[in-house]
């Protein structure tokens, strides 16, 4: 296990020290993409092993990393069913985008670089998951952060790409502040970052042995700081601005880090953070979480940019699973998790084969900006009016009809766009999706919550958003007549290093995933101590609705309904009686999601394909929504022009300060000093210091320049004394 | 203490000397000076007599009148060309030093008068001996030899010296 | 013995090199580099054998120097001295590489003050006794003011003059507090300056140096006195124009080891002798309570806005110097374990990223010949060494994790938070700020087009690289194993947290 | 005639010899003084040795022998720095001779 875990998170290191050392000697690595990509899947087939090897009841590895006198800070591993669900994921899911970027990047100047960045990448973010404690999670949280950082300004010379990079950490950075806050606050409390029970109790276990029913106030707080680190990651609404911004980088990287792995991370974060939950921190998260979905989701709807829908839906889809987290789904927000980083993976790879194919038929048009500059567009007339931002590749303007050009990137990218939509039953993001609505409605019924059916509402209607604006990427940009015929004509079908990857990823699309989470006893939420149903909280009368279960065994859903009651069953102890089995509302929820989807399906259908509704009418007719859509709900907007410029005022204002007043005192203390207290001190020092030195030295001049002439320089005088002197000693000797 | 012609004589001499060595100092012309100079040196040589050094006295005269008067007389020539060569004294060099030079003389003199020692030391009754050939043993046999032999150095190193200063081109 | 020989050996060098010939700098340059790497290997020796299990001082030597007032020659060392020792010592020939072509007048004169300079500095680090520590506290002054204000830049001598001078004022107050305490320290002949002794006499109850008022006093004249030095807001204005005029070796002994000079001053004579006055300045009841943490506060919001708003690359780096202490003294406010280790490593490892981020800014210059971020553009394309060497530093010093700068940083934090929960969250705003300027620079100088100007700009040589490795591999190995330096000094710092809590709880107990 | 005779008289020229010395404005006039004072010291060797010691004994002449080689040698170097110094300052005053005023 040890050895496992260790290969796991050794080789992705490896392959980027390997490149470190190489580069600081300036001799480039020139089979890096082997070397990383062999690493990567050297740390998949590991984490397969350890799958088989899970402790049912796993125990932190550990080791003492800072010992402080009383105070040990420990650095370990915490392999359970969940990590090694994510370790699975983040494996395969870099794997495959390794092997993808072999195609996408080729003939990228910086070709090995881009490899080694990944690998390190790879490496933080396996740290992060399998790391026991807090302060292991918020290095890995860092270095993934760092990753991201590099990675998307991977083609530095864009300013469009150093700005979203820079943004990008920056924006994280305040989470991670936040984040950092919490565990001083958790530190300070049980002064021990370990989650787990190791030589020493962890966090969990003191949490657990609180006393005090109610709801404790710190605690939420300390568990909304450390979210706030989770909603820098994950890109939650307020933070949420960077991840568009982030698509600046090279595509694959959105797909690995800005769609399937970093970003999830803050949902995986705050599942891990599950049991120090309490009542009140669980409604913000799942609050933030369904505002980002349906904000994320409007904003969708209007882009162009076809890599930008797709970092909405992401950060909408990443609301999804925030939401179920905070309404107590854990098993249903880390599901979706998993089902959406592979068919998100596979949506922004197959962006990327668009992409890639109009990129050709850019380096074919003007061999010489092959170099670094292969996304940038020079072509102006290809420049739409409106989103000048959007580099004509990556248009969705610009396409259209490709399916028959690109029949593989096509099919797969029906299969994600079919899974994110939540087209039921053979989809594995209808069931995904299904479950956290069901969760948000199982809790609002559960506890009567106001609360849970304002979000329920809210996450019902983003999915029928998700679904619309989905198609209506596919429909813009396979379906229909080609927009650019010289593009059109230029497209072809990816080569098959690129198209491997995206089958693969199809295939795990298909609910074969399910089964990973719905094996009964292996994935089990943890308990929640500090969760308390509202008084008002209605008591339902047990309700095992088992006539309307679906029996779709063959697809894991009975072990999936099983595993949700297991979690509820936790729950029981502190707040509703046990209800076993099959609450109706996953029923109503099921029956609704596909409702939505549908509607969402058809109206794009209609607006896009069919071409029965006009979008620019509508737009038109509510150009006020319309442009809060389009503007992003204004949030760059207020962030550049109020929290940066004021930040940026700011520093010029302590500048100043420093500048003129306290260097101005100094130097003005000097100033005075030197004119005023000086001028006293100078005029006694000329006069009475000054002057009794130079009446010394006077005096002395004048003496000297008396006896100077003793010195005649004239035998005879010396003479004179020395006779004179003489007789005089003699005389005195003899008179005395 | 009678008055005999050898006192008469002595004093004679005496007074030459002092006398003499008076105008050496006092007179104006150089040229007489020197030759006051000449007079005094004659005193002592007479004095010396007095002293039954008989060898010294005729070496006083010998090598102070032969030589060194004679050096003298032309380093006057040679220095001044004309020998129209008044000396030139100072009124408060000369107070000064005529006040030095008295207290000198008389702490000197006070010296002599008060030393008991010296007192009524008479040479009356002794034997003339000539000192001549027992000042040739002396330097040249027994105590005096390297004394002689360095005097005769310095000698030749005061000759060489005397020629090297006085050359013309000594820069060269 | 061993300790005396490290200390005394520069000085040795810097006779050494007075008698080589003015025109063979080669040789010059040589010794030197030999005479600054005997002390690390010392150094190392020392780091190596250095007793970890004993807050007790270690390689004691203890001399009579001056008999007639009991001044001893008293060295020794403990974990805190060792570290910092170490850290000297690694900085000297690194120094001294890096100037090797950029001093270009006065070689000889450069490198015998620059080797008088380390003596000052490792003297200072082991000195027991109260008036040495004071001598060779001095004594770094002076090779320092003729280095920048000689080989400096364009207003050298003001930067010199202004950096004299206020260290002279601080220093001032200093030798006045050091003399009180001299004379509180017994009856006359019993007076002593043995740091050791005045630390147990000062918690001895009823005792004249265990006095809440003296200690305050003579607190505040230590603590401005290395206040200047570390630098703490309001006496910080030194630092940017001394930073921005030394040439780039001079910077960086200056933040590298100068700026702990103040902090270990702190440690070792504000914490360790005036528990009663810490107590008054770090209890956390009133407004003077909070007093200390609040300056580490401003130090450190203030000086990463104030490096947010600078165009000078030198003066960012320095600046930003400044908030970075700010963490130090933040952590010494909290006078918990967790705290003053953290403060204590955020010493080390500031020495180290400071010192690479010095060298980078020097390296830069020596090619552009200014410093003007705003000039540069783009030359990540150019130099790919270099900015992959920068990215490391300007990572490590904005505090993230897996480099050394973050453990420091984040165990000061952790440390404060324990006692100033308010400020030490709004200094967590540093950390923004802190990751703002140095992204934004690293955008404005590395990122974006290319700016023409610099097409042909030569990457970082070997010579270069020579300095900065050693110290990029530090980084890291401490922000992956800090405790090899932690262990150095936990305990010690125990042993100095739990005589504080007892000294002061003695003391209050009587009340 | 006693030797405080000679003493007086050696007294007196010594004297005279000084007072040469200090006052006279031209070297050779001093030279003279100087010859004077040379003298005034034979003499007292000479007395000194004819009354004070064993008749027999006459050292104190051989002294004086001595005495009259040094005045010898002693006027031929004066002479040649005279010579010299007048060559270069064009006088042979002493007090114009002062190149090491202070």
């Amino acid at each position: 296990m040890v050895v496992l875990i260790s290969i796991i998170l050794l080789a992705p290191l490896t392959a980027f020290a390997v490149y470190a050392l190489l580069g600081l000697a300036n001799k480039g690595n020139p089979r890096q993409d082997v070397l990383s990509t062999f690493a990567m899947l050297a740390a998949f087939i590991c984490s397969i092993l350890l799958f088989w090897q899970i402790d049912p009841k796993p125990v932190p590895l550990t080791i003492d990393w800072i010992s402080l006198g009383s105070i040990t800070f420990s650095m370990g591993f915490y392999l359970d069913s969940v990590t090694v669900i994510m370790l699975i994921v983040v494996t395969l899911v870099s794997s495959l985008v390794h092997i993808f970027s072999m195609g996408y990047m080729h003939g990228d100047p910086r070709y090995p670089r881009f490899f080694a960045f990944l690998s390190l990448f790879s490496f933080s973010m396996l740290f992060l998951v399998v790391s026991d404690n807090l302060l292991g999670i918020y290095i890995g949280w860092e270095l993934v952060g760092l990753c991201s950082y590099l990675l998307i300004g991977f083609w530095f010379e864009k300013d469009s790409a150093a700005n979203a990079c820079k943004k990008a950490f920056l924006t994280t950075r305040v989470g991670d502040v936040g984040m950092f806050v919490g565990m001083m606050m958790l530190f300070t409390k049980f002064k021990t970052l370990s989650l787990y029970d190791g030589a020493n109790a962890g966090i969990f276990t003191l949490v657990e042995g609180l006393s005090g029913t109610g709801d404790m106030l710190w605690l939420s707080v300390a568990g909304i700081l450390i979210f706030c680190g989770a909603v820098g990651k994950s890109a939650q609404v307020p933070l949420h601005t960077w991840l568009p911004d982030a698509m600046e980088g090279p595509t694959p990287v959105s797909a690995l880090i800005h769609a399937a792995t970093m970003v999830a991370a803050g949902v995986y974060l705050t599942a891990r953070m599950f049991p120090i939950l309490t009542t009140s921190s669980s409604l913000v998260i799942a609050y933030v979480g369904g505002i980002t979905a349906i904000v994320a989701a409007t904003i969708a709807i209007v882009r162009f940019d076809i890599k930008r829908v797709l970092a909405y839906s992401t950060v909408s889809q990443l609301g999804f699973m925030m939401l179920a987290i905070g309404a107590g789904s854990y098993v249903a927000g880390l599901f979706h998790l998993t089902t959406h980083a592979f068919f998100k993976a596979l949506l922004f790879l197959g962006s990327g084969s668009v992409i890639h194919a109009f990129h050709a038929m850019h380096t074919h048009h003007d061999e010489e900006h092959t170099d670094d500059a292969n996304h940038e567009h020079d072509d102006h007339s290809l420049v739409h009016e409106h989103g000048s931002e959007i580099p004509p590749d990556q248009d969705m303007r610009n396409m259209g009809g490709l399916r028959r050009k690109m029949p593989f990137t096509f099919i797969t990218m029906l299969i994600a766009t079919l899974s994110i939509s939540g087209v039921p039953f053979i989809f594995s993001g209808f069931w995904s999706k299904d479950k956290i609505l069901g969760g948000v409605l199982e809790r609002a019924m559960e506890w009567n919550s106001i609360h849970h059916y304002i979000l329920f509402v809210i996450a019902l209607i983003a999915a029928g958003i998700t679904a619309f604006y989905m198609f209506r990427l596919i429909f813009m940009t396979f379906f229909g007549e080609p927009k650019n015929q010289e593009m059109h004509e230029m497209a072809h079908e990816s080569p098959w290093v690129m198209t491997v990857p995206l089958l693969v990823l199809a295939f795990l699309s298909f609910p074969v995933v399910n089964h990973l989470w719905f094996n009964k006893d292996f994935v089990k939420p943890p308990m929640q101590h500090h969760i308390h149903a509202p008084e008002h909280a209605q008591v339902l009368p047990d309700s095992k609705t088992h006539n309307t279960e679906f029996s779709l065994a063959f697809l894991g859903v009975s072990e999936a309904n099983a595993a949700e009651g297991e979690e509820n069953g936790h729950d029981s102890a502190h707040g509703a009686d046990g209800h076993h089995g099959h609450s109706p509302a996953h029923t109503i929820a099921m029956i609704l999601s596909i409702i939505v989807a549908g509607f969402g399906i058809l109206l794009s259908w209609l607006f896009y394909h069919k071409r029965r509704l006009s979008a620019e009418a509508v737009s038109t007719t509510f150009r006020p929504v319309y442009n809060l859509f389009w503007n992003k709900y204004y949030f760059d907007e207020f962030y550049d022009g109020v929290l940066v410029a004021l930040t940026v005022w700011k520093s010029r204002l302590y500048a100043q300060f420093d500048g003129s007043v306290v260097d101005g005192i100094v130097n003005g203390v000097g100033t005075v000093t030197r004119d005023v207290f000086a001028a006293f001190t100078g005029f006694f020092d000329n006069s009475v210091v000054d002057g009794i030195v130079n009446r010394i030295a006077e005096v002395t001049w004048t003496i000297g320049g008396r006896i100077r002439r003793i010195q005649t320089g004239a035998i005879q005088t010396y003479l004179f004394v020395v006779i004179g002197g003489i007789v005089l000693i003699i005389l005195i000797f003899r008179v005395l | 203490m009678e008055i005999t012609l050898k006192t008469l004589i002595f004093y004679g001499f005496a007074l030459m000397t002092i006398g003499s060595a008076f105008a050496v100092v006092t007179v104006r012309n150089i040229v007489h000076a020197a030759f006051a100079l000449m007079v005094t040196l004659f005193g002592v040589a007479g004095l010396y007599v007095f002293l039954q050094a008989d060898f010294l006295a005729a070496t006083q005269v010998i090598v102070y009148v032969g030589g060194i008067l004679v050096l003298i007389l032309f380093g006057v020539m040679m220095t001044s060309g004309r020998l129209q060569m008044r000396i030139h004294i100072e009124r408060g060099q000369l107070i000064l030093g005529g006040g030095i030079t008295l207290a000198l003389l008389m702490l000197l003199l006070t010296v002599i008068a008060n030393t008991p020692k010296w007192k009524n030391l008479s040479d009356d009754g002794t034997v003339f001996v000539p000192t001549t050939s027992r000042i040739g043993k002396l330097i040249l046999n027994e105590a005096f030899l390297l004394p002689f032999e360095i005097a005769s150095v310095l000698l030749l190193v005061a000759l060489i010296g005397a020629a090297l200063i006085s050359r013309k081109e000594i820069r060269d | 013995m061993l300790l005396s020989l490290m200390i005394f050996v520069p000085l040795l060098g810097m006779v050494v090199v007075l008698l080589l010939p003015r025109e063979s700098e080669e040789l010059i340059k040589r010794v030197t580099l030999l005479f600054t790497f005997i002390p690390l290997i010392l150094a190392v020796y020392l780091f190596i054998t250095y007793d970890r299990s004993t807050a007790a001082s270690q390689y004691i030597a203890n001399i009579t120097w001056i008999e007639k007032f009991n001044i001893n020659y008293h060295v020794g060392i403990d974990g805190l001295s060792v570290t910092l020792m170490l850290l000297t010592a690694l900085l000297g020939p690194i120094c001294v590489i890096a100037s090797w072509r950029n001093i270009e007048k006065g070689i000889k004169a450069y490198m015998a003050l620059f080797l008088m300079l380390e003596t000052g500095m490792l003297g200072f680090f082991a000195a027991m006794d109260l008036f040495l520590f004071y001598v060779f506290f001095e004594l770094t002054l002076l090779p320092m003011y003729f280095l920048i204000g000689v080989w400096g830049g364009p207003r050298r001598e003001y930067a010199a003059i202004k950096f004299f001078l206020y260290t002279l004022f601080g220093s001032v107050l200093m030798l006045v507090a050091m003399i009180a305490v001299y004379l509180a320290s017994g009856d006359p002949g019993a007076r002593t300056f043995d740091i050791p002794t005045l630390i147990a006499l000062a918690s001895t109850e009823g005792h004249a140096l265990n006095s809440l008022n003296f200690q305050i006093w003579v607190f505040l004249g230590f603590f401005i006195g290395f206040a200047v030095k570390v630098p703490i807001f309001p006496f910080h204005t030194w630092l940017p124009d001394a930073h921005v005029e030394a040439p780039t070796a001079i910077s960086v002994i200056l933040a590298g080891v100068l700026l702990k000079m103040g902090t270990y001053g702190l440690v070792r004579i504000n914490m360790a002798m005036f528990p009663l006055g810490l107590d008054r300045f770090t209890n956390g009841s009133d407004f003077w309570g909070y007093s200390l943490a609040l300056l580490g506060f401003i130090n450190i919001v203030y000086g990463s806005f104030c490096a947010l708003a600078q165009t000078d690359f030198k003066k960012l780096v320095a600046y930003s110097s400044i908030g970075h202490m700010g963490f130090v003294i933040l952590g010494l406010a909290a006078r918990n374990d967790t705290g003053v280790s953290g403060a204590i490593l955020q010493m080390f490892n500031h020495g180290v990223i400071s010192a690479m981020l010095f060298l980078l800014v020097g390296v830069l210059y020596d090619r552009a010949h200014h410093r003007e971020i705003n000039r540069f553009g783009g030359i990540g394309s150019k130099m790919p060494i270099y900015t992959g060497i920068t990215t490391l530093a300007f990572m490590a010093s904005l505090g993230l994790p897996g480099l050394s700068g973050f453990v420091g940083e984040a165990l000061s934090l952790l440390g404060a938070f324990a006692k100033y929960k308010t400020l030490t969250i709004l200094s967590t705003i540093g950390i923004v700020v802190g990751a703002a300027y140095f992204l934004w620079t690293l955008q404005r100088v590395f990122l974006g087009k290319l700016n023409p100007d610099y097409e042909d700009i030569p990457e970082i040589n070997k010579r270069e690289i020579l300095t900065l490795v050693p110290l990029g591999i530090l980084t890291i190995l401490l922000g992956v194993f800090p405790h090899i330096i932690i262990d150095m000094f936990s305990v010690s710092v125990t042993e100095l947290t739990n005589s504080l809590t007892e000294a002061i709880g003695t003391f209050q107990a009587n009340l | 005639m006693t030797l405080q005779h000679y003493l007086v008289i050696s007294a007196i020229l010594f004297s005279l010899g000084i007072f040469a010395v200090l006052t006279r404005r031209n070297a050779i006039s001093i030279l003279m003084g100087i010859e004077l004072i040379l003298n005034s010291c034979n003499l007292n060797f000479v007395a000194f040795s004819r009354f004070v010691t064993p008749p027999e004994n006459i050292d104190g002449q051989i002294i004086a022998i001595f005495g009259i080689v040094l005045a010898a040698a002693e006027a031929a170097v004066f002479l040649a720095i005279i010579l010299a110094i007048y060559r270069e300052f064009g006088s042979i005053r002493p007090d114009e001779v002062d190149t090491l005023k202070g």
